[in-house]
Order: C-alpha cells, then structure tokens, then sequence
C-alpha cells in the first residue's frame, strides 16, 4: 500500500504517515516490531520519561470499562538517564520518529529533561503536565494555565527540538488552556491525555485500581476528545495532534476534519497491535474515495473556524 | 526498513476447533492456529480478542496443549467473569483472535521435576508435563475431589500423581503444602514448577528452598498490551526492582520474586 | 419482589426504592407506565423545564458513540404553566414522587421557577445548572462555584421544597462546585450531567449533531461519574444522587459505596424500558447476598473519606 | 398500583423466525411477537434491541407484515450501518428485542388509497397493501429495475402496480411525481399515503393537495425512547409547534408537516 496520499511533514519532521502512537500505550515501539512497521508511523510518542527513575504506582493497574480502560500505571520509568544510555541507541534502527515525552514536579525538571534530551535521535518532546496519576504537582500543571506556560517556556528554553503541550481534558476551559501555552511558545498540541475515573470492586467494597483514581481512555472518550480538538482548532495558531479513542480510520478521519494535523493511537493498540497499520491503510483509502490527494486537505475541513497555522509551521 | 529478526510474535484470527466443558464452569479450547503451535513453548500464554461483545482488552490464557502436527493449541479457562463467558459461548467454526506466543516459559533443562499445581494453574502445567514426556510427577490440589477432574489429564503424561483436597474427599486431606515436604524428601526432583494461587505458590516455594531444590513459579497480573509496552503487569522483585509479568515471566524462579 | 430492604428516605421524601430516573431520559414517567411501576421509583426528575415554552435545537439531536449517546435535545418544553396545568395533574395519578427539573437564564429565573413550583404534588426541585445545549448562561452556572451558589440561593428562598442541585461533570474541580452549592443551601447534589462532546459525520464533512456538540451519557461516563460521586462524597454533608451510566444493579451498587445515597438511571431507560425495576430487584438481591438489610448501609461503604450527613436528614 | 389502562406496548425478547436477503443488502426479517403481532397497525413501528454488540440505542423499523395466526411480525430493511449489520447476521432460533407497536399508524377509513412509495419507506406500506384487502393501488419509484424487487411483494395485495424507474429500465421513466399526477386525475382515490424519501413525499403531498386529495405522509427521524419521551424525534409542524414522530406519527397528515 503505498502511502503517497499520507505523507506530512509536521514541526519540521518528515512523516511517512501522520499516525502515531499516544505514550504509555506504545512502549519503546520495539514492542511492537513484530506487527508494525515501526517507520511508516508518524512517529512514537514514547512511554513517560522521568529524570530519575520511577516504580510506579502499586496494586491492580488497569481495569477494563464500558469501551474504555482505567490505568494508574503511574509513570513508572527508569529515567531519562537510562533512556539516553540504553534505549534511545537501541531504538534508532527502527527509523522511527522518537518523540519522548517527559513529566516533572516543577518547571525546573522540565527544563533540565528537555535539556538532556536536545540531542540526536529525539525528533520533539511532549510536555506530559496532565498524568492523573502523579501527586506531585502533575494534575496541576494540567489544569492551571499559568502553571501550564511556565513548563512550556522551561522546556523551550532548554531545547532546540518542537515542544508539544499534552493538554488533561478535565479542565473547564481547554480552549483557555491552550491558548496560554501558545502563548508560551509551545510549537504544537497534543490532546487529550486521559479523563480521570475510577471503579469499584463490589465484592470486595473497594476501589479496584491501587491507586483509587485512574486515567480513562478508549472508544468511550472519543466525543469529548473530538470536541475539545474542534475546540482547540478554533483557538490557536499551533498545529495539533489529536488523540482520544482512535480505533479505525473512520475515528481518525474525525479529529482531522475536526482540525488535528496529525492523530495517536493509544487504547487501541492492546485491542489489535497491528491497528495502526490497518488505520494508515484506511486513511488511504478514505482519501482516494474521496478525491483529495493529501491528509491536509481534510485537516479542519468540517470546521468553519478553524484557525489554520502559518504553512512553514507545517512544512517545518 | 526489514525487521531485525524473524517475527516471534504472531497476531492471527482462529478458528475454533472443540469447545468442551471439563466441569462446571471450566472449559476447554482447541483452536486453529499453526505458526502459534510451532512456537509456543510450555508456561508461555497468549492474548485472546474474543470479537463477540466489543472488549477494550485482550484477555490472557496459558497454553495448555499443542498439536503441531493439526496446527492446534489448546486452552483450559474457569469462566469468572464477562470474557471467558464469551468465550465459553464460541462454537466449533467461530473466530477468536491470538496474539501470542508471550512470555517465557518454564526452564526445560531438568531431569526429575514435581509439578505443583493448584486450580487453573494446572493448566499451563498440563503442557509442561506433556513437554517433559512423563519425567515429571505432579502434585495437586483442590478443594474437593469434584475439581481434581484434572487427573484424568495428568494421568498419562506423568510418572506419579500425588493428590489433596481440602476436605478429603480425594486423596490427602489438607493442601499441597501439607505433603509437599513428604514428597520430597522421599523423591529426587531436581526441580519444582508451581502455578496457581500465589498463597500456595509461595508456600510451595518456601518449602522447595528448605529442601534446596530450585523452584519456578507462573504469576498472572492484569495485562493489557502483553507485549512488555505498558507496564500493566509490573511486580516487585526481590532486590527491589520491578518486572514485566508478561515479557520477564509469566514463569519467574521463586527467588526473583519471593521473599 | 419485596422492596423492604430499599426503602429509603430522602430529604423527607418517602421512596419504595433508592432508584430515581434522570431527567430528559424519562419524560413525565407517563411514557413508561406499560413498562414500569412508576411508584416503585424513589421519584422521576422529569424533563428539564422552563419558565417558557421552548422549542429546543433544530436538526439531528442524537447520535450513538461507543458505549453512549450525544444528544442536543435543547430542553424542549412547554413551560412551567403548561406543566402545572395538565402534565402535574395528570401525572399524579401515578403515585410516585415528582423532581421537576428547572432551567433558567438568570438566578432570578430559577427563583421564579423555584416559587410556581413551590405546590403540592411536587416533592423536590433539581436545578439544572449544567445543560451544555443550551447558550445563555446554561454552561456558566454550571462551572462557575459563585454563579451555582446564586442560583440556589435564588431557588431556597422561593421554596420551602428540597433543592437539589445538579453538578456538571465539565469542570477542573468538581469538589469546589459542590462545597460551594452546600454552602449555598442546597439540600443534596446530583451528578453527573451530560460531559460535553461532539461527533462528525466523515461523509458529509460536518458534526452530525444539528446544534455541533452535545451531552454524553450512557454507561461509557460511568468511571467519570463514579469519581465525581466518590471525590463530592468525601467533601460535603449533604445527600448524593449518583448517576451517569447505570445500566445494572452492580453499576447502581458502585455509585451507592462511593458514597450516593440514591441513583438515577438515565440512558439506561433507552435500551430497555423496563430497566429500573430490573436494577430494583438486582439490588434487593446484591443487598441480601451480602447480608445488608438496608440500602443505607452500603452508602459510602467503600470511601474511607466519606462525610456523611445529620441522620436527620436522610430521615427527614 | 394499578396501571391506568391495559399495556398498550410490549417489550420482549422475540425469536428470529426467518431471515432473508431480498436483494443487495436488503433483509426481510420474521420475529415470533404474539402479543405485538395482534396489537400492531399498519404504519406503526418497532424499537428492536440487537443483543450482538453492545448497542446503546435500539433501531426503530417499520412492521412490514404480521400474521397474527403465527404470532409473527416481519420487517424489511436495508444494511446502512453497524446496527442494521448485526441484525442482518441473526439467525433462526436467535433473539432480538422487540419493543412495540409505536407510534400512530395510517387512518383505515378510506376505500380506494393510493399507496405510493420509495426505497425502503414501501415496507410499512406492505404491511398496509395487505391491511386493504386489495382496495388500494400503489405507485412505486426505484432507481432501477433491480430496486422494485418490491413489485412482487406488492402485486397479490394491490389492485393496479405503477412503477417508475430513474432510468427507464422498469415502468415509466422518471419520479413517482412524474406520473402522479395523470394517476390521480384517472383513478377516484379518496386517499394518498406516502412513505419514502423527504423530498418525494414533499412532492406527493403537493400534487395530492392539488388535486383535493387527503394525503399521509410517514416520516422518520432519529430515535431513543420511541415512547414520546426524551424529545430526540422532535418535528417542526406547519402551525410553527413541535411533534414528535415516535409518539404523534410516524404517520401524519401531510397539512400537519410539509408547508
Ligand atoms: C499470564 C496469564 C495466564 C492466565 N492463564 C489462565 C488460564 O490458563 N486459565 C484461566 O482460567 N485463567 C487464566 N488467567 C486468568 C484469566 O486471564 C482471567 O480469568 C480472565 O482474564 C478474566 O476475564 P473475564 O473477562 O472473564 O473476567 P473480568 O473480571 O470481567 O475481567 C475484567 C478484567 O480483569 C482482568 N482480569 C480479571 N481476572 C484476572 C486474573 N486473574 N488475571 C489477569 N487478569 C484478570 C481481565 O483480563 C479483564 O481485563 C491467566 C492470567 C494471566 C495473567
Ligand atoms: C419510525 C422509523 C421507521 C423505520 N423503518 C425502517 C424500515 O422499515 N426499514 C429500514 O430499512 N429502515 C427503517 N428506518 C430507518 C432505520 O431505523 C435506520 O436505517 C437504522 O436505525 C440505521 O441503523 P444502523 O445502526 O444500521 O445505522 P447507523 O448509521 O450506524 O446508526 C447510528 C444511529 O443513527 C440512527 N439512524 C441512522 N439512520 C437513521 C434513519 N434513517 N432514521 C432513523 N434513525 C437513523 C440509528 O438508529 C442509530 O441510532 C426507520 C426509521 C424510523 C425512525
Ligand atoms: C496504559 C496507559 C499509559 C499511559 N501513559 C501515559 C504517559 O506515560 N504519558 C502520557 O502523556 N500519556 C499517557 N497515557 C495517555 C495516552 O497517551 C493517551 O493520551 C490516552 O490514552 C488517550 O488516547 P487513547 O484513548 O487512544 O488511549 C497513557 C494511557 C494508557 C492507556
Ligand atoms: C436525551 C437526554 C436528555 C436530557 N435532558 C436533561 C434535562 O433536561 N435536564 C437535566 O438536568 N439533565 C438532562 N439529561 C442528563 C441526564 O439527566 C443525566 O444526568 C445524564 O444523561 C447521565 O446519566 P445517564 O448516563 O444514565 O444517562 C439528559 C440526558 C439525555 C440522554
Ligand atoms: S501487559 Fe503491558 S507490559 Fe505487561
Ligand atoms: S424517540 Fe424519544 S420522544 Fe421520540
């Protein structure tokens, strides 16, 4: 299948399709090289990298709902130091767009990940300020505007690689969250992370997850991802990677006439790992059925207010 | 660009070939998936997508048998919730999807070993056994002779088949623990595999280091990708670490995760 | 089916069961009366209503999404005098407690309402303040702590009725907009509303719903509501009506040890009309299984931080 | 207490009697409903509730024919989307959920209707050919031959058949408005009843009204409750109110909806 029809060039990066994988879902992406040509992604947003190493949170860390799933995995990593030495080296033979995404309790460790990890091999960093999961400071960062800027303006000042703002969905105001971390200079945004939720184990009379709370994704959240991309579209002058719920094409193809340059898919690659595959090749298709000959024809296209972005942006 | 390796990893849909039920509640699954059977090795699992009732995430099963030369594996599942029921309702003819095989199985090397089992975790023994070609015996447990059926499974495929219940109904009266110290001293394992309720795996273990003899346990945790990618399955290890159920185990030497 | 064991009373209300119906789901309980036995029900929280007649959005008002529903109804209704003239009087007859849900643009409004309802036959008002289909005000009441608090200020002081004020799941912090309304004088809480969402149609070019976004609901917000309930439960004294996504007695048990002392089934109704009986008699068995001999046992049985509230209330 | 009336609507698992493909994607479906096959009236519909895969809503369609002696319902539809996918793959024996009759069906008084109908909105007017006893004619358009499949359906139940296809290939070429007119102004029909496509049902009711004739228009619109409930099927009527179609239609006079 050839993906002429797909081919995007975002923040600078030339992607052979602009499918890519959501972090935490995805590994490394060697994981996944059995099923998956690791290069025909847009890119892998790699699992959340810490600048020491985490364990995560303890207990059942997963659970499944109604077309969805909870996760308190709770950013378990071993450091970026570990990812600089040990698995960046290793993942580069893949010829995939590594984008790594980083989490901190302050702005300062921000800075200093992005700092670290301004070096060959990493195409762009995500700014993960929304992990539900994470005490310290986390959830705040996600839901604060001002708190929200001053990571985005730490990360920029450290790194010459495009910074991605992961944007949380439970916020009242998304549009007002993006727009301060544009105004912060983040080059691009990501949405959504997970809502949070839990559930209860009736049998045993308490939470299921170890953690209480968890972070849900899946199909069940992808009208209000959808909405907030369309949202967001009419907000800002930043391109934006739309994620949510994506299991086929057809989802895909929503966020982008909703206004996303680019999607990820999380949830869906522990339904099918090979979905993303079948996504790039249903995008194709959609495409040529439909008379355009690229994804940017359709990117906003249901979206009267779309905003648009400067074309350098995109041609990098 | 070509993979480095061969791929290992195989995601297919299969046909059902017999669905059975054992006892009440637990079944057994005989599915078509050839390239699956010639890789599968004895303690490694397999993630289902069962296609009827639009499930999020896969659900994980040990292999309990392969026939290479029918292209088949089998499993052995207690229905215990909305999956294995949905799974317990496929006809022969019916699809399920396996990704696997996953993980690493049980060490290979060993002359003598005592099987350990308890519940379902006498189903990935079964293939265990089956792979040993009658060098290993197998003790078992249950809590009463009606949900030993698995002896009839073992029978052949073991040299001797110790058996408790915890009323008496079959052969001892109590668990595996109260015998398994008996058994092995009078015996000469060399090893000891365990699979089942982690109680009884680390009684099991405690009792095969007092006797010296190494022991592998097969742990289960929740799982999502399978694949060692989202750290679904993450467990303590001993030195204070954490492991991947899916991709360092599901079979684990005792001491990497038992205190 | 003896319903012994679900008796309850809440805010002085007398209910045969803990199971109410979600307003805009049920419409005046009349609609369902082949299928249910409206008495049954601690109450029907009847279709949103206004002090005019309205007519709702235009164009297509549902669509399904994975595991739920959007709608965009608009809160179509004849107004509070048409309801007062011939819906109320006619739907005494069925014997069952009456929770008029209001809507309006000002405070002054839900006063207004609050006093025309403030008549026999009405047992509770529910202040809708988190309608997300419908444009002046609705959304700001609904995720601005200050503005709920008028509103239910307004509505106290026109009634001497319960005043239950219903919470939108839209917001950063759901924990303030409660304390805020308790603070205020609400009598209990309801939540969840609709989370807002969207969906496109990928062959028209364009959101499927007539009025572009709509409510979520149905059994894919359950983990959202549950966290809401259980977080709202560890904050405020006053009663809980869970809801969002109860389609069985084992989701209704949830929401009953997060700490709600009554449910409401919304979308649920859609799929099976007859499904609120069904949970009743899950319900009476969940709680005789286990040992329970009244629903108040289980309230919060599972959230180590629940408040609870004066017995005084719950008894009336 | 003591409901008010007898239940006028039913909610019931109903057994898949027959399923066929009457043409590309195009599925007659016979459902055992005693009970609703004795109360339902030409032109009302059902809710059914598709048990495979998970739905939220169920799907309103039309009753297409009833044999009361059977205790059967049937209806025709087309595959558009996932729901009317997994119905079409039920099987005999297999169960759906049937929630009905709903609505209002088509006024009965009259003594020479004529029917005319297109695409699928001809399969609640089968049911009403058949409620005639042969009084009625009927009028039907089609893109192509191949899509009056129905004339076959029709022809025992119906006086005279006219039939127009969008390519000439069957009867008349053009629109069932193209030949309406001339049929009203030879036949002494004393009643239209449209079902099909908006803007031909718009068409008709105009053409009918010019020629002083009452006509009936069936509408459809997206659905939840199909009990007058939840305001999803919400209609603009000519005097500037709301109806809704689940409760005050489908069927209704065409004065009531089309200016
Ligand atoms: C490596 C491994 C091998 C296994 N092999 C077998 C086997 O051979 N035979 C057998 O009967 N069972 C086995 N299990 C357990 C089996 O996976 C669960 O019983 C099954 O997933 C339950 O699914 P459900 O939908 O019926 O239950 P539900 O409770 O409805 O499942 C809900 C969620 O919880 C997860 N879950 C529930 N119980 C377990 C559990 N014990 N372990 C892991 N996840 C769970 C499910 O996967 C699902 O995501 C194994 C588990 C693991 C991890
Ligand atoms: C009163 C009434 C009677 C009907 N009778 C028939 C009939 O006899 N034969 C027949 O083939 N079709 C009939 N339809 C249309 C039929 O209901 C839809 O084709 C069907 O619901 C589509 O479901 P889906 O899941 O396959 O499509 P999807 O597009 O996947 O459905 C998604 C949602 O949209 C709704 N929807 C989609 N199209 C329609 C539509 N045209 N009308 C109403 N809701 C829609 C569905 O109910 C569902 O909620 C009738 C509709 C109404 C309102
Ligand atoms: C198991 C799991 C782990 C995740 N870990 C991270 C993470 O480390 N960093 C992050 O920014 N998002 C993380 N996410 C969120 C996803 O990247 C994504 O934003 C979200 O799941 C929504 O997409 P989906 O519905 O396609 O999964 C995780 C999600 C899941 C399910
Ligand atoms: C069709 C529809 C109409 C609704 N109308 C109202 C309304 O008028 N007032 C209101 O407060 N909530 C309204 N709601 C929200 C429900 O009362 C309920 O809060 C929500 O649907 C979550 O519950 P559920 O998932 O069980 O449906 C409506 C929901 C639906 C689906
Ligand atoms: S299940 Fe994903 S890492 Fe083990
Ligand atoms: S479908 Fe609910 S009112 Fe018509």
């Amino acid at each position: 299948m050839s993906d002429e029809r797909l081919h995007t060039n975002l923040l600078g990066i030339a992607m052979q399709t602009p499918v890519l994988t959501a972090s935490g879902t995805f590994g490394f992406g060697e994981e996944f090289a059995d099923f998956v040509d690791l290069s025909r992604l847009g890119g892998v947003m790699v699992k959340g990298t810490t600048l020491l190493p985490r364990r995560g949170n303890d207990g059942v860390r997963i659970t499944e709902t109604p077309k969805g799933m909870l996760n308190c995995i709770g950013l378990e990593n071993p450091g970026v130091e570990h990812f600089l030495k040990e698995t960046l080296p290793r993942i580069q033979q893949y010829g995939m767009n590594v984008i790594v995404n980083i989490s901190g309790s302050t702005a300062e460790d921000y800075g200093k990940l992005a700092g670290l990890l301004d070096v060959p091999g990493v195409a762009a960093i995500e700014l993960n300020v929304s992990c539900p999961n994470v005490k310290e400071g986390g959830i705040v960062f996600g839901t604060d505007p001002e708190a929200a800027s001053a990571v985005v303006r730490a990360a920029k000042a450290h790194t010459k690689k495009p910074v991605i703002l992961k944007l949380s969905p439970n916020v009242t105001d998304i549009v007002a969250m993006a727009k301060a971390v544009e105004a912060a200079g983040a080059d691009a945004v990501s949405l959504i992370n997970t809502l949070l939720g839990m559930e209860i184990d009736i049998h045993r009379f308490r939470p299921v997850l170890g953690n209480i709370t968890g972070g849900l994704s899946g199909p069940c959240v992808k009208p209000v991802a959808v909405r907030m991309v369309w949202q967001v579209a009419q907000a800002v002058h930043i391109p934006i990677i739309g994620m949510g719920g994506i299991a086929s094409a057809e989802d895909a193809v929503e966020f982008f006439l909703a206004g996303a340059s680019a999607v990820a898919v999380g949830t869906a690659n522990f339904t099918d790992p090979e979905i993303t595959m079948k996504i790039c090749d249903g995008l194709t298709d959609y495409l040529a059925e439909n008379g355009f000959s690229s994804i940017e024809e359709i990117v906003g296209k249901a979206n009267p207010g779309f905003l648009g972005f400067p074309k350098d942006v995109q041609k990098g | 660009m070509t993979l480095p390796n061969q791929p290992k990893k195989i995601v297919r849909d299969a046909k059902v070939l017999a669905q059975q039920e054992l006892a009440t509640d637990v079944f057994f699954l005989v599915v078509e998936a050839p390239e699956i059977a010639r890789l599968a090795r004895a303690g490694q699992f397999v993630q289902l997508r069962i296609l009827s009732g639009d499930f999020t995430l896969r659900r994980p099963v040990g292999v309990a048998a392969v026939d290479e030369k029918k292209g088949s594996i089998a499993f052995i599942y207690r229905v215990v919730g909305r999956g294995t029921k949905a799974l317990s309702e496929l006809m022969p003819g019916e699809i399920v999807n396996v990704l696997g095989p996953l993980g690493h199985g049980f060490a290979m090397q060993y002359e003598h070993p005592l099987i350990v089992g308890g519940g379902m975790g006498l189903s990935p023994l079964l293939y265990y056994a089956a792979a040993m070609q009658g060098k290993a015996d197998v003790l078992m447990g249950g809590k009463t002779a009606e949900e030993l059926f698995w002896k009839n499974l073992f029978d052949d495929l073991c040299g001797q088949c110790f058996l408790t219940t915890d009323d008496g109904s079959l052969g001892t009266k109590g668990f595996t623990t109260t015998v398994l110290p008996e058994i092995l001293e009078k015996g000469d394992y060399d090893v000891v595999v365990t699979c089942g309720p982690e109680i009884m795996m680390r009684g099991v273990a405690k009792i095969a280091k007092e006797h010296g003899i190494p022991c592998e346990v097969s742990l289960e945790k929740r799982m999502a990708c399978g694949l060692g990618a989202c750290l679904s399955c993450s467990i303590d290890t001993t030195d204070g670490q954490r492991k991947k159920v899916c991709k360092d185990g599901p079979v684990f030497p005792a001491e990497e995760v038992f205190a």
